[in-house]
């Protein structure tokens, strides 16, 4: 794509939308509201217990703002991964009014916050300490589909060739920040952590349509498994999910279609 | 406590940190410290691209790439660093392709390149398409890229392991490294890796400003603890503000953006870069582009109620333009500010971004510990490494080049280093400094609190030593900082506990944020002239009769265990190109 | 904990400390997932039961529903049925081939329903393998029963 | 120790519930109908004095649900057939959600008569 050469007169005042006139304006109105989190200190206490925070803020800020203010400002002891604050990391899915969500993706004034926030974490996954959860598992099925490029015969001195619209078959998937807001939003994951998970096949199939690689056969043959793809029950809950907006259901149904046109 | 004993040592799993792994994993038993999951790393921020002059799209070569790196660096690039750099991109976009990464292509089925800042045909004629990228997540492929490819070459990964401590041993009167402190989150435990290589590549220390592109984790981690067994830190002065981050949040907007056609406008509408930059107009380098904003800004011509910040306007970019090379930045418009950029210009202000200093190296990624002697054993790529190919200002694109060609280049060379060499005895009670450090903390039952030091550090340091500085604000800002040091002494922390103590891990890097900080001002406010990311206005012209030298700045601790900064210059290699005024 | 090996753990001198945290205070899923080397089954039959359930149900949907018209809506509803009516209906061989199909692709699509159920919700293995010896115990009798019903319907009976 | 809340999932959740509920109960019920059927080998007498309780009302109520869960088990199922094999499936199928539910509405809606008339005769004359 060309990009276009713009040597336009200056636009005297740009017209101004109230969406920008909002985001400009820097009034801010504070509203008092509760964070509900579910803590977990098996050091302290062998049971998870709710508690209940009360701050003032501006409503545009993150989730992610409140609970660092709640951790600077009321108690230390509040346990979390953060990292990015701006969604590409992956390291706050949390459990937000009873969806999974990134902390920092999400605004105050979008969680209804004159009710009490609630905030757990994410489920299926040991939970270590409060918004903490192990994520071995995750990871070890993330492992487990062979996410690298597998290819064959020399390779060549310059790039590989791959059209555009090669790239775009796959493009989709090779978004996820492995989050895990997918996987501990799956009932069949929850119900035993056997299931690979839509992440784990989000991952297989950003190479297994990938026109460079070779490998697609073996990692069909993983997703083929018992716990693979098959296990999935299109529930969508992954695609809501899902932070970067990727098509999760969608490309699991690409997994299981190739399995079977594989066959016959 | 336990040991653990490997021949070669990563810290971090940044893209310097896993480009380095799969060349020393492959040579050398190898073990990569990350206090994040390596896929949390911020190399996976990083949007618009990696530079390397490909000629896929016109006209191109690395001789041109080199000058344009030193002449954004404003000369004070090491110049046959900056030619390795620019000859050897060709080969790292290669690898990466090779490796999988999904490059947006040209029609011919090649990897498309893009605009980028500062980036020139022909010494500075006109801009060229050098930038490789794959749409605006550029970073984030090359993290997922290079992570894929630990996975498959059998990296052994200890994920959540904070490194505090580098362990160095004298050898016959050599001071050679010996191996690192870690600690353990999940578990609070102290782990000592014995290791005859070390290579650091923990990233950087941005976060001791208030607006920044940088993530909470990147507290310099790596910088503090070399500093503070003895080793110099070169160019901390020079720290780069990025035009284009989201007003007061800092979030970062690519310069890919402005590559793809975005322009900068004041209040009136006017595209301003045409009065600073007549020929690269808004893409200039980026403290050019960083002063043009805040000039226009203090001569009133800012946007909004507090006249503060400036718009870039993608209005006249085609949507599906829009949706197909940016499609990240426009969503954190409309998620951060709840506007719509195919219709609104989207308000920006310059953001603390990429700190082109710290731990010198020389070009296979040794370790310097004064102008010219190798520290044995210890190696460092990427943020926290100072090669220095950035000079006083780092060109756009060319740091994820950094990391994938110096990283490489360390983890060879930390690999073959390991192969030969014998292991240091470890000292006696190797953890002792961390544990003594961590006990402090945690046992510490001051009243001050943290957050607040940390959020006074930044408000400082944003006020003070930022865009535009000078021999008050420096002088200001040294003071602060010496202040909250002594405060820092009295904090207290609430978590006392071992597991994921994040509240102590915080307090930690508050204390390295604290030291880089110091580090920053004192060298800034003796480099009497203005060059690149280090602007004085006091000195607004550059020196190079006086300043054509890279600073290094060195911990002295005195008979009574008082600390200061020693700063000493080292000469930086000039090849080809004589320094000459420099305009985009 | 976080530690990820993908080789065997050559580690050298590990003085492995008592672990410090009582792992019995974990809120532990009801099964982790474990590290799966090589474990591949190498069969389709999760893919072919996968694609049974599909097709058994596309045609389930011309049968059931054919049924349940004739059975409930269609002249009286519940009311007309009796031992005459299902008398008068076997006498066909098409609606003997109906009932008999229908019979068999609903107890093989719902019992394959029930055992992904099972699974899912069945924490242990034992639970699982007996309530799944169960199932197609049921299953199997059904459908014999059924079958044999059906072609040994005799209309004379008393 | 306080238990979690519910996942609030959306369409694609409930609606799987909502299959899963009914697939199990149309199997329980298939069971206990072959078996009932299987009293045609008895005897007539057996058979219909069986039968005669599904004329009951409340047997009868019953059998109306149970269409009710068939019939929105066999229109859902059609959906995640379409969800697995349309390439546009995923796509639009919340969509398809709310298709099935209405025409599930105006299915059961047209049987109401038919089925429960009995009942209905029996009670309101
Ligand atoms: C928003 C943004 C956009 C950017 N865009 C571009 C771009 O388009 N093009 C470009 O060339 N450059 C860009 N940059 C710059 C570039 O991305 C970074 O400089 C580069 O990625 C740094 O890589 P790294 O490997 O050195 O560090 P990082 O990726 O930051 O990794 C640091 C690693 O060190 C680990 N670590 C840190 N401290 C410790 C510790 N104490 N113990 C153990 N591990 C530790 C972390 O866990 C992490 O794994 C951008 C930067 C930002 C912030
Ligand atoms: C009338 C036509 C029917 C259609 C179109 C149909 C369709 C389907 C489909 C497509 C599935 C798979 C769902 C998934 O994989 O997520 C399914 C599951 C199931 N069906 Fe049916 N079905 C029909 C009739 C029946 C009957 C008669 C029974 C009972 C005997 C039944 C019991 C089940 C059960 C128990 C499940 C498993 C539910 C689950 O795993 O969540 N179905 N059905
Ligand atoms: S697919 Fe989406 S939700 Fe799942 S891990 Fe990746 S980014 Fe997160
Ligand atoms: S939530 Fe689970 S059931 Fe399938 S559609 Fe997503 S993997
Ligand atoms: S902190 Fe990085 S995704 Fe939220």
């Amino acid at each position: 794509m060309s990009t276009p050469t713009i040597e336009d007169a200056p636009q005297a005042g740009n017209p101004h939308s109230a969406g920008l006139d909002a985001a400009e304006s820097g009034k801010v109105e504070l509203i008092t509201i509760t964070v509900r989190i579910r803590r977990f200190n098996p050091e302290e206490h062998p049971d998870a217990v709710w508690v209940d925070y009360q701050l003032t803020v501006d409503p545009k800020i993150r989730v992610l703002d409140a609970i660092n203010t709640i951790k600077w400002e009321q108690d230390g002891t509040l346990t979390y991964r953060r990292s990015c604050a701006h969604g590409v990391c992956g390291s706050d899915a949390m459990r937000i009014n009873g969806k999974n969500r990134l902390a920092c993706k999400t605004l105050i004034k979008d969680v209804s916050p004159e009710k009490p926030i609630t905030i757990e974490p994410i489920k299926g996954l040991t939970v270590l300490k409060d918004l903490v959860v192990d994520m071995d598992p995750f990871f070890q099925a993330y492992r487990d589909v062979m996410p690298f490029l597998i290819t064959t015969g020399n390779e060549p001195t310059r790039e590989r060739i791959q059209s555009e619209e090669d790239v775009q078959r796959f493009e989709d998937t090779t978004k996820c920040i492995l989050c895990a807001a997918c996987t501990t939003s799956c009932p069949v994951f929850w119900n035993d952590g056997q299931y690979f998970g839509p992440a784990a096949i989000v991952n297989a199939h950003r190479f297994i349509f990938d026109s460079r690689d070779e490998g697609a056969e073996q990692r069909l043959e993983i997703l083929n498994d018992r716990d693979g793809v098959w296990r999935c029950r299109t529930t969508f809950n992954c695609t809501d999910a899902c932070p970067r907006g990727i098509e999760v259901t969608k490309a699991i149904q690409e997994v299981k279609r190739a399995l079977v046109t594989r066959r016959f | 406590m336990q040991v653990h004993k490997y021949d070669t040592v990563i810290v971090g799993a940044g893209g310097a940190g896993m480009r380095a792994a799969i060349e020393s994993t492959k040579r050398s038993r190898t073990a990569v410290l990350t206090k994040l999951y390596p896929t949390r790393s911020h190399t996976g921020a990083a949007q618009g691209g990696m530079a390397a002059a490909l000629a896929n799209v016109e006209e191109d070569n690395w001789e041109w790439h080199t000058f344009d790196t030193v002449k954004g660096g404003d000369y004070l690039v090491d110049q046959d660093a900056a030619e390795i750099l620019a000859k050897e991109a060709i080969d790292a976009v290669l690898d990466l392709e090779k490796m999988g990464l999904p490059f947006n292509r040209t029609p011919e089925g090649r990897i498309d390149q893009r605009r980028f800042g500062g980036h020139t045909r022909d010494h500075g004629k006109a801009a060229v398409r050098r930038s490789c990228y794959a749409a605006d997540r550029t970073g984030h492929m090359i993290l997922q890229t290079l992570y894929q490819n630990c996975v498959k070459e059998g990296v052994e990964f200890f994920n959540e392991f904070y490194v505090l401590d580098l362990l160095m041993a004298d050898v016959d009167g050599v001071k050679r490294t010996a191996g690192v402190v870690a600690y353990e989150l999940a578990t609070g435990e102290i782990h000592v890796f014995q290791a005859k290589a070390v290579i650091f590549a923990s990233g950087g220390n941005g976060k001791f400003f208030k607006v920044t592109s940088n993530a909470h984790t990147l507290t310099g981690d790596g910088q503090a603890a070399a500093f503070r067994r003895g080793l110099p830190l070169e160019d901390m002065e020079f720290f780069q503000f990025h035009p284009t981050g989201i007003w007061r949040m800092g979030i970062l907007l690519t310069e890919g953006a402005r590559g793809e056609g975005g322009i900068l406008r004041n209040k009136d509408g006017e595209r301003f870069m045409e009065k600073y930059a007549p020929v690269m107009k808004d893409l200039a380098s980026r403290d050019v582009v960083s002063r043009a904003i805040y000039t226009e800004i203090r001569e009133g011509r800012g946007c909004g109620l507090d006249g503060d910040h400036v718009y870039l306007d993608l209005t006249h970019l085609p949507p599906e333009q829009l949706d197909a090379k940016l499609p990240d930045i426009t969503e954190f418009a409309r998620t951060y500010l709840g506007i719509e950029p195919y219709t609104d210009p989207i308000p920006i202000q310059p953001t603390a971004h990429y700190a082109m200093g710290g731990i010198p190296t020389n070009v296979q990624g040794e370790v310097l510990m004064d102008n010219d002697t190798v520290v044995p054993g210890l190696y460092a790529a990427g943020e926290v490494a100072c090669v220095s190919v950035h000079g006083a200002n780092r060109l756009g694109t060319n740091s994820l080049l950094d990391i994938n060609v110096f990283g490489r280049r360390a983890g060879i060379a930390a690999a073959e280093y390991a192969a030969t060499a014998d292991y240091v005895e470890l000292p006696e009670n190797p953890e002792s400094q961390v544990v003594e450090q961590l006990e402090r903390i945690r046992n510490g039952n001051g009243s001050e609190r943290v957050s607040d030091i940390r959020s006074e550090l930044q408000q400082s340091m944003d006020t003070n030593s930022m865009v535009y500085r000078t021999e008050a604000t420096l002088k200001q800002a040294v003071a602060d900082i010496a202040a909250l040091k002594e405060r820092y002494k009295h904090i207290s922390v609430m978590d006392k506990g071992k597991r994921f103590n994040t509240d102590l891990l915080e307090a930690v890097e508050l204390g390295n944020l604290l030291d880089l900080a110091e580090v920053t001002a004192v060298s800034g406010l003796a480099r009497k002239e203005s060059r690149g990311g280090h602007f004085r206005e006091d000195y607004p012209t550059r020196d190079d009769v006086n300043f054509m030298q890279h600073t290094m700045a060195y911990r002295e601790v005195d008979a009574d265990g008082n600390t200061s900064i020693r700063l000493d210059y080292k000469p930086v290699v000039v090849t080809r190109y004589q320094p000459m005024e420099r305009k985009y | 904990m976080a530690i990820e090996t993908t080789g065997s753990v050559s580690g050298v001198e590990l003085t492995n400390a008592a672990p410090t945290d009582p792992s019995a205070f974990l809120i532990e899923p009801p099964r982790a997932r474990t590290k799966r080397t090589g474990r591949k089954s190498r069969t389709n039959f999760e893919m072919l039961a996968w694609l049974f359930m599909r097709l058994s149900g596309v045609v389930l949907v011309f049968l059931v529903l054919g049924h349940l018209i004739i059975q409930l809506v269609l002249d009286g509803g519940v009311t007309k049925i009796s031992f005459a009516f299902v008398a008068g209906r076997w006498a066909s061989p098409f609606w003997q081939g109906w009932d008999l199909l229908m019979l068999w692709l609903a107890m093989l699509h719902g019992a394959n329903g029930m055992r992904t159920v099972i699974n899912d919700y069945a924490e242990r293995d034992t639970t699982r393998f007996w309530l799944k010896v169960l199932l197609v115990t049921a299953t199997v009798f059904t459908v014999l029963l059924g079958t044999l019903v059906i072609f040994t319907f005799d209309p004379n009976i008393s | 120790m306080p238990a979690g809340t519910l996942y609030r999932g959306r369409e694609g959740m409930w609606s799987w519930v909502a299959h899963r509920v009914t697939g199990v109960l149309i199997f329980f019920f298939l069971f206990a109908h072959v078996l009932d059927t299987a009293l045609v080998r008895v005897s007539p007498e057996a058979y219909n004095s069986t039968i005669a309780t599904y004329k009951t009302w409340p047997v009868n109520l019953m059998e109306y649900g149970l269409t009710a869960a068939i019939l929105f088990h066999a229109l859902n199922g059609l959906r995640v057939i379409a969800v697995d094999f349309w390439a546009k499936g995923p796509k639009y199928q919340r969509q398809m959600l709310w298709t099935v539910v209405t025409v599930w509405v105006v299915l059961m809606a047209g049987a109401f008569y038919p089925i429960l008339q009995e009942t209905l005769r029996n009670w309101f004359g």
